[in-house]
């Protein structure tokens, strides 16, 4: 395959440079820089896919990768070698990345052409977007950890603005500093680990790092006494933690709903938290060199369950999304914990979808409710009900994808979530430790059925409950920038495009094995192969790899003991059953609750009086931070340093140097004025002024003279030679 | 032969041009003189095989320098009042028989000296084999950005710092100054 | 001494024996006589061949001008008025020769001789074929550039010495619009010296093609922009329409040469005609392909090869092929000249200077830094060389 | 028979015809002119002893850099001496022999 730079570059460039001209052309010519934005990011799709199929289909079932490198700077002197590199790296995985951001990118964009129009900073939301998407884009090729965390705060920066859009809105500010903050502290982490991996790699490439698991240089390297593959792992991981909102860092995310839908719908799916389950699907072999696979299952776990129960009470429609995609990003980080490694990228490519589709979705009826009283859109899924007469293509495709998150077979996320909660289970079968990540993986899966549909059955069953917003609403015609993208994806949530069976589990084969591109194509990086990985020169073009993955490699095992592996399909059987079972249960209760009012939620909330505050505080886990850890421990020890600089420091070292200072100023003027002034400098005026009476006579500032003198000046001394 | 004829044809081209600046008492025809002695010049180096140099010298004297010159005469124009403002009868523009005997003085001096200099080059006589001639375009272009880059560089701001001046300088005073 | 004409004629039989015999008559080696006498004899024609190219300039005015203004042009002297630039000719020649009481005569006398030397001079590295040639410089460029600059020279000193109001005004005014406008027709001269690396005009014409495609103009947007920015400059600089404004008849009478009469004055409208044509053949030259003729043809190879002529006589067609292509190239240019001082007014003097001082030399100056770049980056390679990169690159696939 | 010493005696002429114009002037245009001819004889210098002593371009390289500061200090120079006439309305050299206006 001779891909040149410029058949992958522009993948990232085009966005980028869409960025860059648009800030400049963005006050004028809003409508072209729009349009510049949208071609960008569809030129990008188009290079993109070349990529995808070349991977996907050209190279079926071969381990194959591109990596170029470029020298960023060179700072070698003598024989001390540093070097930095850039570069470029893809394998299956990123091509698959690379696809499904650009294409989701893409319908978002476009839904943003019909969300956006009215709003008065139209063009520059497309800026952001395009640096946005550019900055993911990047992340996804890069070669390294260090291009990774520079796009990583790119990101940072651009959900910060996108957050905080709306600033005029009381809480949008606020909202975006906190997800800025918030994500920081995992970012200094995450530099930490990279820091780390430097220090006994010596470079930070994904492939050096491999290079490094596999000959053991991380043995018997320690860091603060801990290992250090535990070490660098743990902080990668919490760059994980921050970025893709896993306890307990969960906080930011349901507040990034002050930005545009769309822009929520970019870093809820496509863009920013994947980044981050992203980064530990790469760094896996570190996590697990440095056995933290245990902390991350539970991580994943706690997460998935608690956003979950959290979602239960919630009341606007796009916060039950946002607490829906920390429960689901837990699911991707509980895989990544349990071994799944495949399936937790699966998911994240099957959550990309379905939640983008949800999110514009959810857009799409925001936008359509509009309260003429105060001039807002309505969130609020009380005054919803009963709008699937108004809006039917928003209906069917938020239907589509509600069905694929909460695990209904036939489905990309019952494909994807099940073969999770089903290695999760085998894991928890073959040792103790995992059985609670598994158990509150089911429990999770229970509540995303339930509060899924019940979010549907409020938003568009029953009879509208605010007669006047129901009246005022327009009924939906199919427009092709606002119904395009919803359809395309919600066709996309199907589980026939990501798996050979309809299930995901082999029941319902409607392929042989050949299908099953994603179990074949996405596999756990194996290190042992980068053994022999030559530290490429830099500006090389392609790299034929010599590792060719036979199918007899894919082994569904999941790297369990020959002995127990036999078992591994019935006990996947049977997570599979118990999945639907409990999907159909969450479903069928919501049902009760929502449709059929036999059952009172009200009911249950006043038994449970306490637990539901607790839900409707989000676990008081911002009241913990602002209230606990910031004010009774940042702030006093923000006094008490500023006692330090301000009682201590300034009073007496400050002012006591004035002090010293006056007193010798005292004796210095005096000596100024008597020694220097009256002697020193009145006596050479004195005496200049002597001379100048005798030098009056040279100077006469005519200048042929002076030329007179140096000639015969110059003549003299030439003459002596 | 040609080699010969150009640099005797250059040569005088120069000296002439060159003894006419001196002699002339008209500035614009001593602008006009000198033109013809910077052509002769671009002559010697032709003959001296610095084909470039020539060519600099024609671009940069013929199309700037001189005209420059022009110019500045054609602003300030030609003759001046006799008197400064003491009403001291002052030296005519163009000089008179008490300032080019001092320029005389001072010239021969100096060629006294110079001509002895010159002796002693003459005695060693160093001409051997001459290279041939080869366009030395390239070279300078090598050297400038190679060896001589530094110079080239701040020769650059040099010129920068002169066209800036320059405007400065000569811009119209602003009224009420 | 590099004349390529005598270089080109010393390939053939004919010289050798040629210099052998006149060697045996006159007893010494006669290889540099007979150079300086071709050398003399190709000067000799281009002079006057173009003394009557600036001839047939004004005949070619007048009649385009009446074309363009629906009116008849001279048409008494000769077929179709071709000889009324002689009869203009014999007018000047026998013309009383005045030169005004107060008038400088020095300069006065100089000033016209000037201009014709400097246009003249800069014939001498003209490309007007492969073989033909005066003298192929190393420096050609360069010396263009000083050498015609010799008419700005003159044209002040023509407008000084008159000693006139209308002349001073002219004549400052054409040297101050001929220095400034230098700048960018340099700059823009220079950035295609960068993209062929060389500075005599045969590089610049090899480094071309005979297809449009293979131009310079075409090579990169930067010398697309560069070509028009050159032939603005060129305008202003030659003084044509609409950039006349040292001559400008509604308000200098007839600018610098206001007080000329008789055959001085015709030695400036002649300088003025040739250096015409010589700033369209540079432009010709430089962004046109100058004497490259499609298909290779100007070699001669391909009509020795399949017609199977002697290659003598095949490389002479050859030559004619060139001069007629570069001549061809040169008149279409001169035609836009003439079509441009009839079509647009004169522009207004400071229009003149913000023209040349924030428009064009910016322009140029970011086309020299755009084409040094282009150099870097794409190593010299025109968009369409590019474009098939790019093409061949991407249906390569894996 | 071309020397060495004829260029040098040619520089000579040049060096002090500008020598002579230098002193004798009182216009500080004409002045100008004597620089100029005094800058093209160290010049032609350069380039002759480059040519028959020793065999390389550095003295090409030395005049190019003297051609560059002669345009340098034609154009300051004159733009000093049209400031100084808009100020004493004369260019006369002995009238500029105060720093200050």
């Amino acid at each position: 395959m001779d891909y040149t730079i410029w058949a992958i570059a522009p993948i990232v460039l085009l966005p980028f440079f869409a960025f860059v001209i648009n800030a400049f052309i963005v006050k004028k010519f809003t409508k072209l820089a729009v349009t510049i934005s949208c071609a960008a990011i569809l030129g990008s799709f188009g290079f993109a896919s070349k990529v995808f199929s070349d991977f996907v289909f050209g190279k079926y079932a071969e381990d194959y990768h591109i990596h170029k490198v470029f020298n960023w700077f060179d700072l070698s002197y003598g024989s001390q070698i540093f070097k930095l590199d850039m570069g470029i790296y893809i394998d299956n995985m990123t091509a698959v990345m690379l696809f499904m951001v650009t294409g989701v990118a893409s319908l978002i964009h476009i839904f943003s052409t019909y969300y956006m129009a009215e709003d008065k900073r139209f063009g520059r939301f497309f800026v952001y977007m395009s640096l946005f998407t550019s900055a993911m884009l990047g992340l996804v090729l890069s070669d390294n950890l260090l291009s990774v965390f520079i796009f990583w705060e790119l990101m940072g920066f651009c959900s910060y603005s996108l957050i905080g859009f709306y600033y005029e809105k009381e809480g949008a500010g606020n909202a975006s500093m906190k997800a800025f903050m918030t994500t920081r502290i995992g970012d200094v982490f995450f530099l930490l680990g990279i820091l780390a991996i430097w220090s006994v790699v010596g470079n930070v490439t994904f492939v050096d790092i491999y290079r490094a698991i596999s000959d053991g240089s991380f043995n018997g390297a320690f860091a603060l006494g801990i290992p250090l593959a535990t070490f660098a792992g743990f902080s990668i991981f919490m760059g994980t933690i921050g970025k893709s909102a896993q306890f307990p860092l969960q906080v930011w995310l349901p507040d990034a709903m002050f930005g545009p839908t769309p822009c929520s719908a970019l870093i809820h799916a496509a863009t920013m938290v994947a980044a981050g389950v992203y980064l530990s699907l790469r760094m896996y072999p570190l996590m697990d060199a440095g056995n933290l696979t245990t902390l991350i299952a539970y991580i994943g776990g706690i997460t998935a369950f608690g956003a979950a129960t959290i979602a239960l009470v919630q009341t606007d429609i796009k916060a039950v999304l946002a607490y829906s995609t920390i429960s689901q990003l837990g699911y991707m980080v509980l895989g990544v914990g349990v071994g799944s490694y495949n399936a937790a990228f699966m998911h994240l490519i099957t959550h990309a979808v379905f939640k983008a589709c949800l999110f514009l979705s959810a857009g799409s009826v925001i936008h359509s409710l509009h309260d003429h009283h105060t001039h807002e859109h309505v969130q609020d899924m009380p005054r919803m009900g009963g709008l699937r007469k108004k809006m039917p293509y928003t209906f069917w495709a938020m239907m589509f994808c509600t069905l694929a998150i909460a695990g209904v077979p036939f489905f990309s996320g019952f494909v994807s979530k099940d073969r999770i909660l089903g290695d999760a289970l085998i894991m928890g079968i073959a040792s103790k430790s995992y059985i609670i990540p598994a158990l509150l993986g089911f429990a999770g899966a229970l509540l995303t059925a339930f509060y899924m549909f019940r979010m549907m059955f409020l938003t568009f069953f029953g009879e509208p409950r605010d007669k006047d917003l129901y009246d005022h609403t327009k009924k939906e015609t199919f427009s092709l920038n606002r119904n395009f993208p919803l359809l395309l994806l919600s066709v996309f949530t199907l589980g026939v495009f990501f798996s050979g069976s309809l299930t995901g589990q082999g029941f319902v084969k409607v392929a042989g094995e050949r299908y099953e591109w994603f179990k074949v194509l996405i596999t756990k990086p194996k290190v042992e192969k980068f053994a022999s990985y030559e530290r490429q020169p830099w500006g090389n073009t392609d790299i034929k790899s010599n590792f060719q993955l036979s199918k007899a490699e894919y082994d569904p095992t999941y790297g369990l003991p020959a002995k127990e592996a036999h078992h591994v399909h019935h006990w996947h059987l049977v997570g599979a059953l118990i999945s639907i079972f409990i999907a159909f249960t969450g479903i069928f209760i919501a049902y009760m609750m929502y449709i059929k009012k036999a059952w009172n939620p009200g009911r249950w909330v006043s038994m449970f009086t306490r637990w539901y505050r607790a839900l409707q505080n989000k676990y008081y886990f911002d009241d913990f931070y602002i209230g606990g850890i910031i004010k009774k421990g940042l702030l006093p020890l923000n006094n008490l340093l500023a006692y330090i600089d301000m009682g201590l420091y300034d009073r007496y070292a400050v002012d006591g140097w004035e002090k010293v200072n006056r007193a010798f100023f005292t004796v210095a003027k005096w000596f100024d004025n008597i020694v220097v002034d009256t002697v020193a400098v009145d006596g050479t005026g004195a005496s200049v002024r002597l001379f100048n009476v005798v030098l009056r006579m040279v100077q006469s500032g005519k200048i042929q003279l002076y030329f007179m003198i140096i000639v015969f000046t110059l003549v003299g001394f030439i003459w002596t030679l | 032969m040609f080699d010969n004829i150009l640099f005797i044809l250059s040569a005088s081209l120069t000296v002439v041009g060159a003894f006419s600046v001196v002699l002339t008492k008209n500035l614009m025809h001593s602008c006009v003189y000198l033109l013809a002695a910077l052509f002769g010049t671009a002559g010697l180096y032709a003959t001296l095989g610095a084909d470039f140099l020539a060519a600099t010298q024609l671009v940069v004297y013929v199309g700037g320098v001189v005209i420059l010159m022009l110019f500045a005469v054609m602003l300030t124009g030609g003759d001046q009042d006799k008197e400064n403002k003491f009403g001291i009868t002052k030296v005519p523009s163009m000089g008179n028989f008490k300032t080019f005997l001092a320029g005389g003085v001072s010239a021969l001096v100096i060629a006294l000296v110079v001509l002895r200099l010159i002796a002693n080059v003459a005695k060693q006589n160093p001409q051997g084999e001459l290279p041939e001639f080869t366009s030395s375009v390239v070279a300078i272009g090598t050297k400038l950005v190679t060896d001589h880059v530094l110079a080239f560089e701040i020769s650059s701001v040099l010129l920068l710092g002169a066209l800036v001046g320059a405007a400065v300088i000569a811009r119209p005073a602003k009224r009420g100054e | 001494m590099n004349s390529t004409i005598v270089s080109y004629l010393s390939q053939f039989e004919g010289h050798k024996k040629f210099i052998s015999i006149l060697s045996e008559a006159l007893g010494f080696d006669a290889t540099y006589l007979v150079a300086f006498l071709v050398f003399f004899l190709a000067s000799f024609i281009v002079v006057n061949v173009m003394a009557l190219v600036g001839g047939l300039g004004t005949y070619a005015e007048r009649k385009i001008s009446a074309d363009i203004q629906m009116r008849q042009g001279p048409n008494r002297v000769g077929p179709y008025g071709l000889l009324q630039f002689l009869a203009d000719g014999v007018k000047m020649i026998t013309k009383e020769d005045i030169i005004p009481r107060n008038a400088d005569k020095l300069l006065f006398t100089i000033a016209p001789l000037m201009a014709l030397v400097g246009v003249f001079g800069s014939l001498a590295v003209v490309p007007f074929s492969s073989g033909f040639i005066l003298t192929d410089l190393n420096v050609g460029v360069f010396y263009l550039i000083g050498v015609s600059s010799l008419v700005g020279v003159a044209i002040f000193l023509g407008g000084y010495s008159s000693n006139s109001k209308w002349s001073m005004l002219g004549g400052m005014r054409g040297a101050s619009q001929i220095i400034s406008y230098e700048v960018p027709v340099t700059l823009s001269i220079l950035a295609i010296v960068i993209l062929a690396g060389g500075l005599s005009f045969s590089t610049l014409v090899e480094a071309q093609g005979g297809m449009p495609h293979q131009w310079y103009i075409l090579h990169n947007p930067f010398t697309f922009i560069g070509f028009f920015v050159f032939f603005i400059g060129a305008l202003a600089e030659t003084n044509r329409a609409p950039f006349d404004l040292p001559e400008a008849e509604s308000e200098l009478v007839s600018g610098y040469h206001t007080e000329y009469t008789g055959m001085r004055f015709g030695f400036f409208a002649l300088a003025e005609y040739i250096e015409v044509f010589v700033v369209c053949g540079v432009a010709a030259a430089a962004f046109l392909g100058g004497y490259k003729v499609p298909f290779d043809l100007g070699t001669g190879d391909l009509l020795v090869n399949t017609l199977h002529l002697p290659p003598i006589i095949g490389r002479n067609i050859g030559q004619i092929l060139q001069v007629g292509s570069f001549v061809t190239k040169t008149l279409v240019l001169y035609y836009i000249v003439i079509w441009i001082r009839w079509t647009f007014p004169r522009l207004r003097v400071d229009h003149l200077m913000t023209l040349c001082w924030k428009y064009l030399t910016p322009i140029a100056l970011f086309n020299l830094v755009g084409c040094a770049v282009w150099l870097y980056a794409f190593d010299g390679q025109s968009v369409w060389e590019l474009l098939s990169h790019l093409g061949g690159a991407s249906s390569g696939g894996h | 028979m071309i020397t060495l010493s004829s260029y040098l005696m040619i520089s000579l002429a040049l060096f002090l015809s500008g020598l002579v114009v230098m002193i004798s002037r009182k216009n500080i245009i004409a002045i100008l002119l004597g620089i100029e001819l005094i800058l093209n004889a160290a010049a032609l210098n350069f380039v002759a002893y480059t040519r028959f002593v020793n065999d390389n371009i550095e003295g090409h390289i030395m005049s190019l850099f003297i051609i560059v500061i002669a345009a340098a200090e034609a154009a300051v120079g004159l733009g000093i001496v049209i400031r100084f006439f808009q100020m004493r309305e004369s260019i006369h050299i002995d009238d500029a022999a105060q720093l200050q206006s």
